[in-house]
């Protein structure tokens, strides 16, 4: 059995930890099969965001997704978590396997 | 023992000291922090042992004595917003959205800031209603929706987003964690009673003092950071959150006292309305309110505030509750 | 004391009330949750301090009365899936490997539960050999080995992949952070006792019930959010989480008796039979049994046959000791 | 001393935390010289994964490899991990700098 | 309203955690506007570098950066860094939206 | 009680025992490990705990008795880099930059040996200076920073790159978190003193002997992760490790009676100059002297030096302390 590996897009969003359960909703309103979270601090625009109470934490978020989810997914988040949360986006092209699967 | 003995003795104690210890390090760029877990840890205990302690009181002094003190705390907590957010508006030209999450702030009250309280009460012998976490328990939320209400009365038409509803805002308020474990404790402590409180007073009970002591040190870290915020805030806000203080502890005190509370009942009820929300508060007006800044509001109730509240505003109002008490 | 009497005082007690409120809080869909690192930190302190007291308490009673005792729990949770397998795969019509995974959990004993049935105990005033957590170190690993082989046999021929050894399950079954714990812990214990018991009882004793309080409301949490997956699970394995655990309870209370427990002694033999593992069993079987579906088993183990024991089947199993053991 | 970056290709797997070992092992074998690991929680096939006990918790693991390693990897988690556990992995194209450690 | 990215370089850092602070203060000066800080255990050339005790911990750090800080931030890492602390670098070609941002 | 009797009472006592658990679990390759907030909790309450009961020590005691013993141990923690750098250099050959470094840890101490000597004299009751955790304070800085001294003294030129400049080195050392909790929590026992101490005492005092013994749980585990490198660094080091510690143990002990102290003090302040740093100086011989390789110093001082003194080390000195103080 060989691995052959399929395109896909991978978008990774990074904001404010508050903002971690409407941002999984509205991905699976988009498409999107699953996501990864992982805790993460950060500096940016909005100043220092230390990681020690978590209202001031952030959040990583990871959606692997075919290019037509990521397309809905960054409308999404460009009009309802743009505004409200600081929060950016980020969008690559990654390869993966079991394509039934995004 | 006079106002300024009072305030000497109230400095000089461990948490107080703490929270001094944490500002300065952090002033100093030390790299002293807490770990996210401990935080969050602290936080849990503190409210599950202040919750249980009440509940256990509340068993003893009767649901017949706690209704009235009750009721009036959270008509206190829905109150005070009502009028801060005027003169936030106004007095001091916040925008709208501003202007109501602040005043919620201020409604909703501090765990932590009552605990120090108690701590005060007990090291000058002071009596006090041992149910007083049950006003601490019902003064959470009422502040959070009024201030909510307030703050979408006065934003314009337009996209609200997701989890901006106020069904949302209802279920942050009345099941965000701080409410869900005080009540829940409250409640567990009045089923078990006083028989309970003894099996877990080794864990709920005799540290307590001490865990408050470290948990201040990280909000002194916390708070140190926040400075900075503090100069973009102006000058205004820092007289509020000197002054508001003062005026709802004298509210609380009076209005305690004549609801038939002890003097050292009447001190945390003054302390309960003079203290600002920075658990509950923040992440509710967060999602309720996205408009509003929350550094603003964070930076006065946590920076401001609370170090003035436990350094000379408690032993203020007890010293309030002693003066008017006597005939 | 009635059995009904016995019930309602155990449901009276703060550590199934935090489970219940970590249930309720989990159903409603509240934020609270407790940092992950709380979570293994309390199950660290809970199975340190158990097995230090355990093994502090077999130095006191001798190596010539515990062997026995010991012997007949070690063989007790290796006999247990031998029965519970062939009903999971033949009532319960489940697959091989997910019925020697269940089978093992059933066999293997939950510390929280042993741990809420001391409590019980201790507050109800019935002795009971303070060796008794040595039962509970020994009863952890061999129902894992048994519930392996029996999957193993079963398992058609095909790559194992890297991880499925026996060596590996081996060394889960005996090295796993658990029984390292317990067991360690006890010897520990065993070499101090009761002097060194003495030096670190202010953490490992006087805090204990109020941690175990804490860590339920964890469990709670965790069950909670199990709940859904009960319905998945069928009513077959909600019936078999039940009812097995009150086959298995009086199992153990009788031997117990027979072999010359006390009451209370027989009371905690019968909990640890009763008992489903969620610790160190769930770890053990997903690398073992890959096959086997970890959310059957944890979903039996931890949202129905864990709050069934800490609510009914301990008041029970003690009320079975106490009819049994009266000539 | 001017940073010229090399091709080269970047391997993420989340997984349950509990293969954290195996898949480490595994990749060693394939190659691959180092590997870096993060908690997270995540949604997924296999419903939420929250990351408060560790039994339940993802790990992230990233690799930066060879394209030969990343295909061996991509070989052996398809062959290994995929059957036994909850799994997801992707791959892209990075560029990384002293291209001898990989 | 369309979400339509632009192209950015995503420059992602794993070191020792004692690190942190000099590569977040060394990014600035190349120009970063903001970055993302997640904890991170490692295997390595220099070992094991397991999460439990912080001074022997690692941090991820991401930064999203124009083509230009890139390649300044990745000759001070070369620089700076490397000489004195177990750490690895890799850079990836990523979109983002707010271009404005970076 | 004669020197053999008093290791075999040290070795058994809950504290040792845990190290060796968590060295023989790392050695057997098992699961267990603490997560890394618990450890870096567990640093903060041994610091902050011990800190604070030095304090109100030295408040009883006066600042007239304590600032002698203070200034001797200040100069001892900066003078011993000064010899143990030409040994590591010349006779093991070690390049500067390690010699430098390693001589920096063992100039300064660790929390953890002392707080163990402290158990230990308890325990065997014998009475030691209550504020002899401000000579801990006091020594872990000047070793550190002559230590940085050495190495750059050495170093050739080149670009330093950021972090590496003498200044800070020197905020490292003052305002490193071990240093700033330490000194912190002694200001502020000082100035609550015995009454402050109470209030706090059932955190910071009545768990503490079992919290260290979690925490040696934890530090054997890492220690036993250490031990591979150990033989990378060959058995010069591992000489070293044993036989400095002697040394400067006598040294601390004559020096010590020299100026006053009891046994048991004078104990205490043979431990310190015998233990090695393994918190505050690898961060900052990390930044300060980024040649030197952190395993060798962090393997020597951790998984030599640390369980020799607390097994045999300790009951040794204090050996030393009561030939050498009977006239
Ligand atoms: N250029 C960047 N590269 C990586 N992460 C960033 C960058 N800018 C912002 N972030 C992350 O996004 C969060 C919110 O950004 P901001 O809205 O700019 O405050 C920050 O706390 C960082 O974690
Ligand atoms: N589409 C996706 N994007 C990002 N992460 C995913 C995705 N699907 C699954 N995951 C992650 O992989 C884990 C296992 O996935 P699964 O096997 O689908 O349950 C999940 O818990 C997620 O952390
Ligand atoms: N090939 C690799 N893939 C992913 N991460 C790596 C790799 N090599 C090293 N690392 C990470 O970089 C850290 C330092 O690497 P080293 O300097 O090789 O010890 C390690 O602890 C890992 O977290
Ligand atoms: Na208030
Ligand atoms: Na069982
Ligand atoms: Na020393």
């Amino acid at each position: 059995m060989t691995a052959t590996p399929h395109p896909m897009r991978l978008v990774t969003i990074v904001c404010e930890a508050l903002a971690r359960d409407l941002l999984l909703r509205l991905a699976r309103e988009c498409g999107a099969h699953g996501a990864t979270v992982s805790p993460a601090s950060g500096v940016g625009a909005t100043g220092e965001r230390p990681a020690d109470i978590e209202e001031g934490a952030n959040v990583r978020v990871e959606f692997v997704v075919t290019p037509e989810t990521a397309a809905r997914i960054l409308e999404r988040v460009e009009r309802d978590l743009f505004p409200r949360f600081a929060c950016i986006l980020w969008e690559s092209d990654v390869r993966v396997l079991r394509r039934g699967k995004f | 023992m006079d106002l300024l003995e009072a305030i000497r003795h109230n400095l000089l104690s461990p948490a107080p000291l703490f929270f001094a210890l944490g500002l300065l390090a952090a002033a100093a760029k030390s790299d002293l922090k807490l770990p996210e877990a401990l935080y969050s840890s602290l936080t849990i205990y503190l409210l599950a042992a202040i919750g249980f302690k009440g509940g256990a009181a509340i068993q003893e002094a009767g649901l017949g004595v706690v209704w009235l003190p009750v009721l009036v705390a959270a008509v206190l907590s829905a109150a005070i917003p009502l009028w801060t957010y005027p003169v936030l508006r106004f007095l001091g030209r916040f925008p709208a959205s501003d202007a109501a999450s602040i005043a919620a702030h201020y409604g909703s009250v501090s765990a932590v800031t009552f605990t120090v309280a108690t701590g005060f009460l007990a090291n000058t012998s002071v009596p006090y209603e041992g149910y007083s976490s049950a006003l601490l328990a019902i003064m959470e939320s009422p502040a959070i929706l009024v201030g909510v209400l307030l703050g979408k009365m006065t934003e314009g038409p337009g996209n609200p987003g997701p989890g901006s509803s106020l069904r949302e805002v209802l279920r942050e308020a009345l099941l965000g964690k701080s409410v869900v474990l005080l009540v829940g404790a409250l409640l567990i402590g009045f089923l078990c009673g006083k028989s309970g409180l003894e099996k877990v007073g080794g864990f709920f009970v005799a540290p307590f003092q001490g865990v408050l002591a470290l948990f201040l040190l990280e909000l002194g870290l916390v708070a140190g950071r926040r400075l900075r915020d503090l100069r973009r805030a102006g000058p205004f806000l820092i007289a509020f959150g000197v002054l508001i203080p003062v005026v709802h502890g004298a509210v609380g005190v009076a209005i305690g006292l004549t609801i038939g509370l002890s003097p050292g009942g009447a001190t945390l009820l003054g302390t309960l309305c003079a203290s600002a929300s920075y658990i509950a508060a923040p992440a509710a007006m967060r999602l309720a309110l996205p408009d509003a800044n929350p550094t603003l509001s964070l930076a006065a109730s946590l920076a401001i505030t609370f170090p003035f509240n436990v350094s000379l505003g408690i032993p203020l109002y007890h010293e309030m509750a002693m003066r008017w008490s006597t005939p």
